[in-house]
């Protein structure tokens, strides 16, 4: 966790992203905003199509066809990104922020080798020559855990086993030495063995150069080893952040919980039932009128029904959307 | 989970191999050797686990306990019988497999209804076309869908309720034994354990006996009465679920007990890992000896030169290292 | 990789067996005989048919015409250029058929591909909707129209270019435009959508998160992907192509070998007949092999394995 | 705890208690039944309704169905009225696309043309459509020795000279089919088309499907390795439900812009055919024949060129457009 | 096209220092140009550039001495004595001796050469029976009776022999030459010797042809062109643009749609020995009355068929022999004087007769009259059309048009197996026993399978008589039979139409359709 305050690298203001799609417009992130320091490192955790992706794909200023950001602003190192034309982002995207996908399988480019690949962000964005650049790849692979560099930035992905792409996505990622690292997903395609070693690679490279990551992820287990602070995405918004320690020991709310209790514990030793959230997901091109989780929440109540829920700070850097936190506000005032 | 009395094996596999042929170059083929000599047995009403990470063999093993695969070479034994080489189509209403990728596994173009009605059809097991409606409601009843849900696509669920679908698939032939390859895999967790628990119901319901493949082993753990640990291809432990846990004997088990991140941040910053070095070898290029000497902290002389075999050294516990004593 | 070319080539000597036989007994079938004239003289065609044997049953001549065709012997020609051997036809008229078909080739690659681009980046914008209708309005317009009206147009009307033969550099443009343009059209049609998956592909979206500019994304990461189709569209066009085209040769009377193909069974030239077939035949097993071995060098993935 | 009382006052709401109060289970699942239930067919006629281009094209294919299916009943002439003193005529108020030189009204003609000419176009490529799928799915499915096998068919076919086959098709179909549509009735409706047209299906059925069975059988490679497909199995399909059901539906997109596509190309090989005997006979017309026809006119009688060839292009954009949105529609994938 | 004109390129018709270098279609490219081979218009007229017979055709269509000096005939008209020019020579320079003609005379007749328009000689002695393999090719009644004398015995008087002299299957052969290459000879530049006024330079197949003056040709002073490019095309549109730009100075073929619209831009209509005719099939029994076919033939307007369709000036039949054939009197044209089979300018006449007809033969207004198939092959069916309506409106007929692959058509039509086909007969030479001929019962040709005593007997008087009078009289009687039997149907006479520029002087055609371009020049 971060002591003193550091220089805030980016703050993210009620960022909203639609597709307009055949269907209608799908509102894939409804209005988040949250804020991120120098060298921090924030999770972001939340269902499958909650946003997490498309909202970061909305800071590199990549959202696919047919998608828009319909509002909101994004202050990266001082400068609105929402605003820059699309040269400008060019010199911006893989200099600056960079990212890692979720998919390692499918994101290198099947037919350039892997070095190729890596050479042709260097040469954009830096003005080494080509034996510096070389010599940058090699680095950068011995830096990730790539054994023989040279005879590996030769070969195709194909070649690669999955945690290996996964590395030369990362070694890929930080050619540039960028300020921010958004990490989607990047070990969910990978066993266990291998995902210890990215999360490992990770910290030792955080601490190395001092750049902010975004950890986007379902896996509550990496977060807690990772994060400084977590983000809880549900339905295109923000419903929870918080510290790590607020969100796993003090979640505010409903959906956190429920997140956290579906997590079968290994350590248990009788055998115990699981606790999910029952439902299912919500439709994002007609999201309900108040809470979006209002129809799978237990304590749902009449308001959240009808009222979008308000963002309430429960504790120092610790917000939750939810009316329970009203409620009980309410209850303590009226002295019940 | 509940304990079954009964001692009889419904599978019992022995010296199972699995080798896919694989043109390297264009002068040798290569044996890509997914399952090599895995010998089990799995009761009936039991859940056995099956864990080890990605590409190991599960999923191969898995399905040519079905035949899905034809084996290379070994027995695989069904409520007694040898059905290595049967006609397997009355087999089929018996032993069902749900898939790993819900959504890979639900062909986009059909309707759900359809869906869970084809080994209806291919096993014509209804009457009249009322029947099979029938038929169909119940089985979404059973994974807690609603009827309305049949006449959607695929493409309109969310990942558990299209697992659902698989498995509703899966019960349409009352079958007996299923193989459960990684079925909450591609589902993030809070849907991870409407499935689970859907999947405890229904053998607490039906007696059915599973075959739960997954790599993540907090959830195996949960679900299983006994875990098997493979390792390219080799299985390399096999016990008793809280055993496994507790005493984990072959190096590798223990590297992977020790990798599953825990979602608490106080015992993660406190945790050791054991973190391995190097990447897992190719099924292709399998090390000589001890599949897992590349990478074990242990290795020795032996470990290069001896393939371990499988040994009991606890009762109903089952490894294959070298460096074990009992 | 040896072994595997010399493997594809003896199934490849199999099929075009097969094919020769198939067309001999065809070509033996049909009616008509080279010597058919409308003013029969019986005794000149009975001497015609004991000079090339064609009096001797059937099996008799499969027999010999297989024995020469594995010495490499085509036999003479019977009534086109009567009495030239086949292959010395092949010879003068397959370098002119190549030369045009295969500057066509290069004129549908070079103008298809980055129109099929063009239209994949600009998707649902105008210069998408004018691609996809000219390329389309490309495919519906028969070829013997484009030729014919675009010789009236070009070579009469605006005098720019010669009416027939191929003397001059600017001889080549009609013919290379008629013959080229249906495959370019289809190309582009056939490189849009197979650009437009390539463009969904994740690493697409690696590409762009580097910084890459919109042209590098196109034409180095999302056009080698989507080569595949084009390759698998042109392997048995450019066999047909370089063989010649019927309609443009006759049109802008070009002394190539398409035109043998129908002229040899028109007038039953039989050895013509098997010549041509046998040569085409080798020539698209050929580019299938090709195609193969190009697939494996866009993309690496590929195993040159059947 | 604090509040964020600017934001819950920026929502203008008075709480009260009730509101707190919990919702009923009732109230929660109204907010998730969702509001409209679309079947697939519906869901992909609304996509392709909001694709324009697409619905321009069937907008002109009606027409152009109209054009050739009620447009001659409603011309004054027959196709085959040779009206004296009426040859040669440029376009004019009596004959709007002119005549030809039997004195034939050149638009009554381009309708039957487009008419047969539009049957034919997709008459043979459903034909190679039925035919070239199942056989490419046949053989990507199964795969291994029979699939070369199949493959080195097809090579063969491409080889073959296709003239020559069809030549000799055209004799030996003649009498069958002669002697069958003499007999009468059993052919049905078939009688009107003529013998030349049945004998372009079946060289279409014979030689043109390769092409089709190519594209299907790639597709089939790589669809065979899906997930779904080994579900089939394990369920207990066998290979034919497997190409029926799930392998053939999902190819369904490139099937049908693959059919679009061969539609010209059978157009124009139609109008090669009626020189070899094969297709219409005369006094009958396609457009192909029309516009082969006018070729040889092209300096004095542009005209009779330019209306069949236009025809011909208007229907086959259309056709193919349309054929691209519904390729887009099909994929549920694409909301 | 006017924008072009002033760029007449350099290639077509003049060469690089002035010389007239000609450019000229007359056909495709040829199946062969050996001239005991050949058998069509175009190679004949490919071989008369580099060839001479005993005998040429001059501007005037006259057969005149060619490489003969003179000639004389026997009394009993059985024997021919030519004696050959003395500076005659072949273009490597070597005399033409009376050796080279019994050498090529010889060759044509012998089976192995495969010669098909042999038969043009088979009125010398012993030729038919060399050709069909029973006697020696030596044993052909032609023999040189010194170097520079030829002499010739035939087996029965042949009015025509004269002009068959003139033939391509006439002309000499280097027996030293084509003995060495017998089939390949012909296809190369550099063993095609001949003894005409051009010799062949080069051969790019299928694009073009190119004769160069034979400087030992006798006349090479007279020659035109100092060289003459032969374009091979075959494609009508091709031909027309290419004549219309000047690539081309003359054309032999053209779109028949443009015909009209190139009337007096360079068109030309001249007479063919030719018949264009539909056969019946007189063994089909729905055709074995001679009334049904009168009535068909009555119901055709030909004027308008000639007018609308075919549209190359063709003059209507009204007979079989074709116009342009001598009669009795050399002077007179054996059509002229011919009966007319019926009246053409009276239609409606014509129509009435042939709904009688019809209603006699027991079909009133075409009841019960089977449906006829009408045969035709590729590029004629827009004759057929018109003709199909004609018999559905005049006669009430059911008529369907069956087209085929020409191979097919002429099996077809050889073999019987059809109702009413299309045909088409050009004289080999000038005498309409070149037409009459082929109806005689059981001919080769005979494909109307008709059969008539008289008629035969007639035929054979005329090919055994040597008196003018009693073959002319015969064959008029014989083809007064035709017109009361009509197993076929006169449509028209052929035209031969070509495109020849305005500037291209001293060009002239024979009445087979030969085109002559060696003594033509430019005008300015
Ligand atoms: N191209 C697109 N067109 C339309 N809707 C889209 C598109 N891409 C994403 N969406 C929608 O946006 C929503 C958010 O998607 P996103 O990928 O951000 O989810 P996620 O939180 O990253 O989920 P996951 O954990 O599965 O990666 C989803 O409902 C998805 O359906
Ligand atoms: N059809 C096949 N042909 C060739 N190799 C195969 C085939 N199927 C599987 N393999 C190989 O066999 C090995 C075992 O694969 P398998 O799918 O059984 O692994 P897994 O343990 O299920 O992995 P995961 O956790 O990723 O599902 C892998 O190396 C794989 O590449
Ligand atoms: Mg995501
Ligand atoms: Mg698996």
């Amino acid at each position: 966790m971060s002591e003193a305050k550091n220089k805030t690298l980016l703050s993210v203001d009620s960022l909203e992203v639609s597709f307009f799609t055949y269907a209608g417009e799908v509102k894939a992130v409804r209005g988040i905003s949250y804020e991120l320091e120098e060298g921090e490192v924030m999770g972001i955790v939340g269902e499958s199509g909650s946003g997490k992706s498309v909202s970061s794909y909305g800071l590199m200023g990549i959202i696919p066809e047919p998608g828009k950001i319909v509002s909101g602003s994004i202050q990266f190192d001082g400068k609105e990104i929402t605003k820059l034309a699309e040269k400008e982002m060019q010199k911006i995207r893989g200099k600056d922020v960079s990212m890692i996908f979720q998919d390692p399988m499918t994101s290198l480019n099947p037919v350039y080798t892997v070095g190729n690949q890596i050479d042709e962000s260097l040469r954009k964005h830096t003005d080494l020559n080509k034996q510096q650049r070389k010599d940058r790849i090699i680095e950068l692979f011995t830096l990730v855990g790539i054994n023989q560099p040279e005879k590996r930035m030769n070969q195709y992905p194909h070649e690669f086993s999955g945690g290996m792409r996964q590395r030369v996505m990362i070694a890929m990622a930080l050619a540039c030495n960028p300020k921010l690292l958004i990490a989607d997903e990047p070990t969910t395609a990978l066993d266990v063995t291998i995902q210890a070693q990215i999360v490992e690679l990770m910290k030792e490279l955080k601490d190395k150069i001092n750049m902010s990551i975004i950890f986007i992820t379902h896996d509550l287990g990496v977060v807690s080893e990772i994060c400084d602070k977590v983000a809880v995405m549900y339905a295109g918004n923000i419903i929870e952040r918080g510290s790590i320690d607020d969100i796993f020991y003090n979640p505010k709310h409903p959906y956190t919980k429920g997140l956290l209790k579906s997590v079968p514990k290994l350590n248990a030793d009788d055998h115990e039932r699981l606790v999910p959230i029952e439902g299912s997901p919500v439709d994002l091109i007609n999201p309900p009128k108040g809470c979006a989780f209002a129809p799978r929440c237990e304590n749902c109540m009449k308001i959240c029904l009808t009222e979008k829920p308000p963002v309430c700070h429960v504790g120092e850097n610790h917000e939750s959307v939810c009316w329970l936190n009203v409620k009980e506000e309410f209850e303590k005032e009226s002295g019940k | 989970m509940s304990q079954t009395n009964n001692n009889e094996n419904l599978i019992e596999i022995k010296g199972l191999k699995k080798y896919f042929p694989i043109k390297e170059g264009f002068f040798k083929t290569k044996n890509v050797k997914a399952v090599d000599d895995v010998s089990l047995f799995i009761k009936k009403g039991e859940t056995l686990g099956l864990v080890g990470e990605s590409g190991c063999g599960k999923t191969t093993l898995g399905r040519t306990i079905l035949r899905l695969h034809e084996p290379t070479e070994g027995q695989i034994i069904y409520n007694g019988k040898d059905i290595t080489h049967e006609d397997m189509l009355p087999y089929r209403r018996k032993m069902q497999i749900i898939f790993q990728d819900p959504y890979a596994s639900l062909d986009p173009r059909m309707t759900v209804g359809d869906i869970i009605g084809e080994p209806l059809d291919i096993h014509k097991m209804y009457g009249s076309k009322e029947e099979r409606k029938e038929k169909i409601y119940k089985l979404l009843e059973t994974v807690g869908l609603n009827k309305e849900h049949a006449n959607r696509f695929p493409h309109e669920f969310s990942g558990g309720q299209r697992q659902r679908v698989g498995i509703a698939r899966a019960l349409a032939v009352e079958p007996e034994f299923i193989v459960c390859d990684e079925p909450v895999s591609a589902l993030d967790v809070s849907i991870q354990a409407q499935v689970v628990n859907m999947l405890e119901d229904l053998q607490a319901e039906r007696g059915f006996t599973y075959l739960f493949i997954a790599h993540d082993l907090s959830v195996v753990k949960h679900i299983s009465n006994r875990i098997g640990v493979m390792y390219l291809g080799h299985l390399v432990e096999l016990t008793d679920s809280h055993e496994l846990y507790k005493n984990p004997m072959h190096p590798y088990t223990q590297t992977l007990l020790s990798a599953i991140p825990i979602a608490d941040p106080k015992v993660s910053r406190s945790k050791k890992r054991i973190v391995l070095s190097g990447d897992i070898p190719s099924p292709l290029n399998p090390p000589s000896g001890c599949a897992f000497r590349t990478r074990c902290p242990h290795a020795t002389e032996i470990c290069s030169q001896v393939t371990p075999e499988l040994k009991e050294y606890d009762k109903g516990h089952f490894a294959a290292c070298h460096n074990l004593v009992k | 990789m040896a072994k595997y070319i010399a493997k594809r080539i003896m199934a490849a000597l199999f099929t075009i067996f097969v094919a020769a036989t198939i067309t001999f007994f065809l070509m033996k079938l049909v009616p008509g005989s080279p010597f058919t004239s409308e003013k029969t003289n019986e005794i000149a065609q009975a001497a015609l048919n004991e000079k090339y044997g064609l009096d001797k049953p059937i099996y008799v001549q499969y027999g010999k015409y297989i024995g020469q065709l594995l010495n490499g012997d085509l036999g003479v020609s019977l009534k086109i250029q009567k009495n030239v051997p086949v292959t010395k036809i092949i010879e003068d008229s397959f370098p002119i058929s190549a030369q045009i078909g295969g500057l066509s080739i290069l004129f549908a690659i070079a103008f298809g591909i980055p129109l099929g681009c063009i239209a994949a980046l600009k998707r649902g914008k105008w210069q998408d909707g004018v691609i996809r209708v000219f390329s389309t309005a490309g495919i519906a317009i028969p070829g013997f129209v484009i030729a014919t009206t675009s010789m009236l147009i070009f070579s009469i009307n605006l005098g720019w270019f010669p009416t027939y033969g191929l003397d001059e550099p600017s001889s080549y443009i009609l013919p290379v435009f008629t013959l080229g343009f249906y495959p370019m059209c289809y190309i582009a049609r056939l490189l849009r959508s197979s650009m437009l998956e390539a463009m969904g592909q994740d690493y697409i979206r690696t590409a762009k998160a580097k910084g890459m500019s919109v042209f590098v994304i196109t034409f180095k990461h999302a056009m080698r992907n989507s080569l595949i189709p084009v390759i698998t569209y042109i392997g048995p066009l450019v066999a047909y192509t370089l063989t010649g085209a019927f309609v443009v040769e006759k049109v802008f009377n070009i002394p190539g070998l398409g035109r043998y193909f129908i002229k040899s069974i028109e007038n039953r030239d039989y050895n013509m007949i098997m010549g041509t077939t046998v040569f085409l035949a080798t020539l698209i097993i050929l580019m299938n092999l090709l195609c193969d071995i190009l697939y494996k060098i866009v993309d690496p993935r590929i195993k040159l394995t059947k | 705890m604090i509040i964020n009382n600017k934001k819950l006052f920026s929502t203008q709401i008075e709480v009260t208690a009730d509101d707190f109060a919990p919702a009923s289970n009732i109230e929660r699942e109204k907010l998730t039944s969702i509001g409209e239930q679309t079947s697939y067919w519906r869901d992909a006629w609304r996509r392709l309704k909001m694709n324009k281009i697409a619905m321009v094209s069937l907008v002109v294919i009606i027409l152009v169905l109209l054009f050739a299916i009620v447009g001659p009943f409603l011309s004054p002439y027959t196709y085959d009225q040779q009206i004296r003193g009426d040859e040669n005529l440029t376009p004019s108020l009596k004959h709007l696309f002119g005549t030809d030189n039997l004195g034939r009204d050149l638009l009554v003609r381009t309708m039957i043309g487009a008419r047969i000419s539009i049957f034919i176009g997709i008459g043979a490529s459903l034909l190679v459509l039925v035919i070239g799928s199942i056989y490419g799915a046949v053989s990507g499915l199964i795969g291994g020795k029979v699939d070369s096998f199949m493959m080195r068919i097809v090579e063969i076919i491409y080889s073959l000279p296709d003239m020559l086959i069809i030549i000799l098709l055209r004799i030996v179909l003649d009498d069958p089919l002669t002697k069958a549509f003499d007999s009468g009735n059993m052919l049905g409706g078939l009688q009107v088309l003529g013998p030349g047209i049945i004998a372009m299906f079946i060289v279409y059925a014979l030689l043109y499907w390769v092409g089709m069975a190519r594209i299907v059988r790639g597709q089939v490679l790589q669809l065979k390795e899906m997930e779904y497909v080994n579900a089939a199995r394990a369920l207990g399909s066998n290979n034919k439900r497997l190409i029926m059901k799930h392998l053939l539906p999902n190819c369904i997109g490139q099937l049908v812009v693959t059919t679009m596509l061969q539609i010209p190309s059978v157009i124009f090989t139609e109008a090669y055919l009626s020189f070899l005997g094969i297709g219409v006979s005369k006094p009958l017309a396609s457009l192909g024949s029309l516009a082969s026809d006018a070729i040889n006119g092209i300096s004095s009688y542009p005209y009779r060129l330019v209306f069949p060839a236009a025809t011909i292009s208007i229907i086959i954009l259309a056709f193919n457009l349309f054929g691209d949105g519904l390729r887009d529609a099909l994929d549920p994938r694409l909301k | 096209g006017c924008a072009k004109k002033d760029t007449t390129k350099n290639n077509a018709n003049t060469g690089a220092n002035g010389e007239f270098d000609l450019n000229v279609q007359v056909g495709p490219e040829p199946g062969t140009i050996d001239p005991s081979l050949n058998t069509t218009v175009d190679g004949a007229t490919l071989i008369n550039h580099a060839f001479e017979g005993l005998m040429k055709i001059n501007d005037k269509g006259e057969v005149v001495n060619g490489q003969a000096a003179s000639y004389t005939v026997s009394k009993d008209n059985l024997v021919y004595t030519f004696k050959i020019r003395d500076d005659a020579k072949w273009s490597d320079g070597k005399p033409v001796t009376a050796n080279d003609f019994v050498y090529s005379w010889r060759r044509a007749v012998n089976p192995a050469t495969g010669s098909e328009y042999n038969y043009m000689i088979e009125m010398v002695k012993n030729a038919s029976d060399i050709m069909a393999g029973k006697k020696d090719p030596s044993e052909l009644g032609v023999k040189a009776v010194d170097d520079k004398t030829f002499e010739v015995t035939l087996t029965s008087p042949t009015t025509y022999f004269i002009e068959i002299a003139a033939f391509p299957t006439t002309y000499p052969l280097r027996e030293d030459v084509v003995s060495k290459n017998p089939d390949t000879w012909a296809t190369d530049p550099k063993t095609y010797v001949g003894n005409g006024p051009y010799v062949l330079d080069s051969w790019d197949h299928q694009a073009k042809m190119v004769y160069v003056q034979n400087k030992n040709y006798y006349d090479v002073d007279k020659l035109g062109p100092d060289k003459i490019n032969f374009v091979l095309m075959d494609d009508q549109n091709t031909i027309l643009s290419a004549f219309k730009n000047g690539d081309i100075l003359f054309g032999d073929d053209l779109p028949s749609e443009e015909i009209a619209a190139m009337k007096d831009k360079g068109l030309y209509i001249v007479g063919q020995l030719g018949t264009y005719f539909l056969c019946i099939n007189t063994s089909k029994k729905e055709f074995s009355d001679p009334k049904v076919r009168q009535a068909l033939s009555l119901a055709l307007d030909r004027q308008y068929l000639v007018d609308n369709v075919a549209k190359g000036g063709q003059q209507p039949a009204d007979t079989f022999v074709a116009t342009g054939l001598a009669d009795a009197d050399a002077n007179k044209q054996f059509h002229d004087t011919a009966t007319p089979w019926y009246d053409l300018k009276d239609y409606k006449g014509n129509i009435e007769k042939a709904k009688k007809l019809l209603a006699e033969s027991g079909y009133p207004n075409g009841k019960g009259f089977p449906s006829i198939e009408l045969s035709t092959n590729p590029g004629h069916e827009a004759i057929m059309e018109a003709v199909q309506n004609m018999w559905t409106e005049n006669l009430g007929l059911n008529v369907t048009i069956t087209s085929e692959d020409w191979n097919v058509f002429v099996e077809t039509r050889k073999s019987g197996n059809y109702q009413i086909a299309r045909h088409g007969w050009l004289a080999d030479y000038n005498d309409p026993i070149s037409f009459l001929d082929m109806w005689v019962t059981g001919g080769g040709n005979n494909d109307a399978k008709w059969s008539n005593k008289d008629y035969d007997a007639l035929i054979k008087t005329v090919k055994t008589s040597t008196d003018r009078n009693e073959r002319y009289t015969a064959m008029h009687k014989a083809e007064d039979i035709l017109a009361k039997e009509m197993p076929i149907i006169p449509i028209y006479y052929y035209t031969d139409l070509y495109l020849k520029s305005d500037k291209l002087q001293g060009f002239y055609s024979s009445p087979l359709g030969f085109k002559y371009f060696m003594y033509t020049s430019l005008s300015k």
